[in-house]
């Protein structure tokens, strides 16, 4: 029955192989069902430090947006200024790249706008009597340089007519500093969480894989090819990484829905309304994908770690 | 079909586990490597199956030089040669049959095939019953016999046997001995590495006698036989 | 020579054991170079990131005092109030227990207080005449309760002397806020690096002892006592712990290293002036202490798991 | 020393490895356990070993019921047993010396006692010049020699020796066995498993037979001794 006449087609036996394969791949794991569970755990920690991360970053880059709407600027004109002055200066402004509107700000508007801040308004009820000078109301584009708007703001003070210009530099500065930081550190986390992913996903791979060390070597021996000897072992780390994606994902749900209304809150103190968005369906899939990718080259890696000339042990 | 020139082996400098061996055998041959313990009969195996690298001279087996086998056609080289361990080498994470089955799986037959040829080779080494059994459930001399089972199921060219019959019984050993001389009248060439004295006399056939890494005699069947 | 008359004494066994063991688990690293700094630098990472957390809250400890003595509150009284009444006031105000310090400010103090005011200096500015009453500086005490504040805050303006009470109340928002998000999210963080730990660590210790399940076998077999038997790996385990200890303790001073600057630049836009702290000598062999425990005992916990009753494998 | 009374091991329902077993061994006796491949002798000298424990019956070795040892108590019982397993059971991250050698410290000797002894105990199993070499550098026949010499170096009061010629020659296994005898004339009981006939004949010791898992004869030297 047996015999080199009767050996399968090639491609046959190659689709054979994936077959069992498969079911071998995805087999290992509940072997040792303790074991595996240990290390999709740590497989989906890896990657929902990354994903944890990239999904904040998203929505600060959303956040920061919304504030930097926020940015205008109050030019106030001396009290001599006429009105074809005043008009020329809004010109002017008008033509800067950085400026998406200015327009003449009448004294009532900056009494009721005073009233509307809270530290000031509660001020100016101290102060009997003040007098306003006229002013211009300037907004910047989204998402503008602080430079830009910084010198925007010198040349307007410049202005013989400008008796003295008001933006909250201040809270730029903070903005500017909060995204420089958050920029920074999610650099030196990136670069942080690299290295641990690389460590403790080839760790634990390798381990799984000199687990099967015996088993490698013997494939070897009987006859099997490169490709049969990995295939079984990347179909393991197919399925690790799709439990771990998928794990990865529920990790990240659940850190969000705890931490959305906290986020929210926090952001209302600094003025800002907004919660925190999780992933879209595509995103789910992709994460998985790229879980699913990772695991599999790692496994790859691993695999090739494995092999060596001389095969006594 | 093999052919060892002046091959040399050694570990180190004054550790040579084979020292200058030369010798032929002819396709469907069947004989007998033996030698005290350390001679380097397992190295000869080893040789031949690729697992270690000769240091001097030349392995030929169906006329083609392996030592220059590039490392792609290793594993078809050694699909046609069925090995028995010293060691068993079974895995413990398979049950017994699946472990036979693997050698024709890995080949690229079916599992109906596979399974019924492994059921069948298991019958033949007389462990039927254990067919669901994992390697460490049995005994030595089954474990062996279960890599016995594994070697000839997939019915190579040529079959390496590293003590096959070392943890067997001598009725067994002679009823073991008996399936290895129906698959060399198939034309299977074998080689057995063996101590076993008692059995090579029984068996009448061709002994090659190591020494510390020298061939020091060759005995032909119609010769007189080695004794102790 | 070898003989039962001959065994050695039980006391002198012991300490020979001890001796051979720390030789033992000491040399086992080096014996696989590559997979003990893997393993290394899988624990160290596992101790660096709660340590890193803990620095910063530390930090953050220290910076929220720095924060809160700023915490004043500036009570108005109204012009007809006379001096005895005002003492009366202040005297009132003393004996809140929520109180550090009250003092009667005059005007003039007023008028500096508002000139090094960013903002508001460049109001008073525009507002050509001004005329202040005369204001109570209250100083709470270090870290209390914002309600405690706010109570403070609304019993005074209840009294009929009392024009109006001023205290940055988005400050004190926004900081709450802020101590509460990061409360929140350390205990969030706590709770899963807790995960992260025991599962990394469980697995590569658990891994590193499932290596040598062979060997743990065999010294079962030839008589050795469940504490001569773990001694070995017990030392490896310290070995592991002091390595990933240093490692973790090294990770944070680079880490530090690189966000002090940019944190203080921060901190500065907010208007603190800080700089972060690493550890001192002794933080740092409580440290390595913590992480050479922590590794003996899931070295410990995993030694556990090997042992069984049949021992055919 | 050893008594076996009525002792029976199953795994399982139908899978009976000892079925009512039942004898006795003196003080300083040496004794053969011999049968076919998966009599059950390598389970008699794993329940000695408590390695695993018998289903039914009780075994007593002086005069104690080793089934009902605390498990605080079994490290003790195991140091007075020197052990030669069937697969050799070395440890492959130490050197040959220390393999022997741990046997000794485990005892609590100095490495100098320890290494002295191993050493020893190395030339009388003939391969003092393996003595730096690692278990996978050796062939198996020294591999088991380097497991027969770490169990009979700490002078334990009784040996359990699985096959321990399984992979040697008859010369060797002679001269072992020379070893084994000599051990015995000092007052230590010896119990092998073998299926060597040869050995067994040669050597007019008791023998116990086993098949399936029963005894089926108890020969005394005095008595003829059992042939195939
Ligand atoms: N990897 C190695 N490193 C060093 N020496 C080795 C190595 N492998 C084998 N040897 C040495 O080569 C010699 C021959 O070993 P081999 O295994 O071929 O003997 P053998 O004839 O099979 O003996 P046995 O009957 O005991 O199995 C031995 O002395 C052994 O110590
Ligand atoms: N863990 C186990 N589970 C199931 N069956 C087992 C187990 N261990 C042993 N057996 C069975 O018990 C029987 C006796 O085994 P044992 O190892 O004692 O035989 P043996 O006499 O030593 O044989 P050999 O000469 O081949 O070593 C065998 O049939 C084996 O399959
Ligand atoms: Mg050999
Ligand atoms: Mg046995």
């Amino acid at each position: 029955m047996i015999g080199s006449k009767h050996t399968p087609s090639p491609t046959l036996a190659y689709f054979r192989g994936h077959k069992r394969a498969v079911r071998e791949g995805f087999s290992f794991p509940w072997k040792k069902p303790i074991r595996s569970v240990l290390t999709i755990a740590t497989l989906a920690i890896c990657f929902f430090i990354p994903l944890f991360l990239w999904t904040v970053w998203l929505n600060y880059d959303e956040l920061k947006q919304s504030w930097q709407t926020q940015g205008s600027i109050a030019v106030f004109v001396k009290g001599q200024t006429d009105e074809s002055q005043i008009n020329q200066l809004i010109d002017d402004i008008k033509a800067n790249p950085v400026v998406e509107s200015a327009h003449l700000i009448n004294t009532d508007e900056v009494k009721q706008q005073l009233e509307t801040d809270k530290q000031l308004s509660k001020f100016t009820k101290l102060i009997k009597s003040y007098d306003l000078p006229q002013q211009i109301g300037v907004k910047t584009k989204i998402s503008q340089e602080k430079s830009d708007v910084e010198n925007l703001v010198k040349m307007l003070e410049q202005r013989p007519q400008v008796e003295y210009v008001s933006y909250d530099q201040q809270w730029l500065n903070q903005l500017q500093g909060l995204t420089s930081t958050l920029l920074r550190m999610s650099h030196v986390s990136a670069l942080l969480f690299l290295v641990i992913i690389i460590v403790i996903l080839g760790n634990t791979i390798g381990n799984e894989i000199a687990e099967h060390k015996q088993e490698i070597r013997l494939l070897e021996l009987i006859g099997a090819s490169n490709a049969q000897v990995r295939r079984g072992f990347l179909y393991m780390g197919v399925f690790l990484g799709i439990f771990a994606g998928i794990l990865a994902v529920i990790f990240l749900f659940v850190s969000f829905w705890w931490l959305d209304d906290l986020m929210s809150s926090l952001m209302n103190n600094f003025g800002v309304d907004v919660s925190l968005k999780g992933l879209n369906l595509i995103q789910v899939f992709a994460v998985i994908g790229v879980s699913i990718l990772v695991t599999w080259f790692a496994a790859r890696v691993a695999l090739t770690g494995q092999r060596l000339n001389e095969i006594i042990d | 079909m093999i052919s060892f020139k002046r091959v040399s082996k050694s570990y180190g400098k004054d550790n040579k586990a084979l020292k200058d061996v030369s010798f032929d055998v002819e396709a469907g041959e069947m004989l007998f490597l033996t030698g005290h313990s350390g001679a380097g009969k397992t190295t000869i195996l080893r040789l031949l199956m690729l697992m270690q690298y000769a240091s001097y001279g030349q392995i030929r087996v169906n006329s083609m030089d392996i030592s220059s086998l590039p490392s792609s056609r290793v594993p078809a080289y050694r699909k046609k040669i069925g090995m028995i361990f010293q060691d068993h080498r079974l895995l413990n994470n398979k049950t017994v049959l699946e472990n036979i089955a693997l050698s024709l799986q890995i080949r690229g037959y079916s599992d109906s095939v596979s399974f019924k040829n492994a059921r069948a080779a298991l019958s033949q080494v007389g462990i039927a019953e254990k067919a669901n059994f994992y390697p460490l459930e049995l005994s030595s001399g089954q474990q062996q016999r279960v890599g016995i089972a594994r070697a000839f199921v997939s019915k190579p060219d040529l079959i390496l046997a590293d003590e096959p019959t070392g943890n067997l019984d001598p009725d067994l050993s002679l009823e073991l001995m008996q399936i290895f001389e129906n698959l060399n009248k198939q034309g299977i060439t074998i080689v057995i590495a063996s101590h076993d004295l008692f059995l090579i006399k029984r068996l009448q056939k061709r002994v090659l006698v190591l020494e510390k890494g020298e061939l020091i005699d060759d005995f032909s069947p119609q010769k007189n036989i080695y004794t102790p």
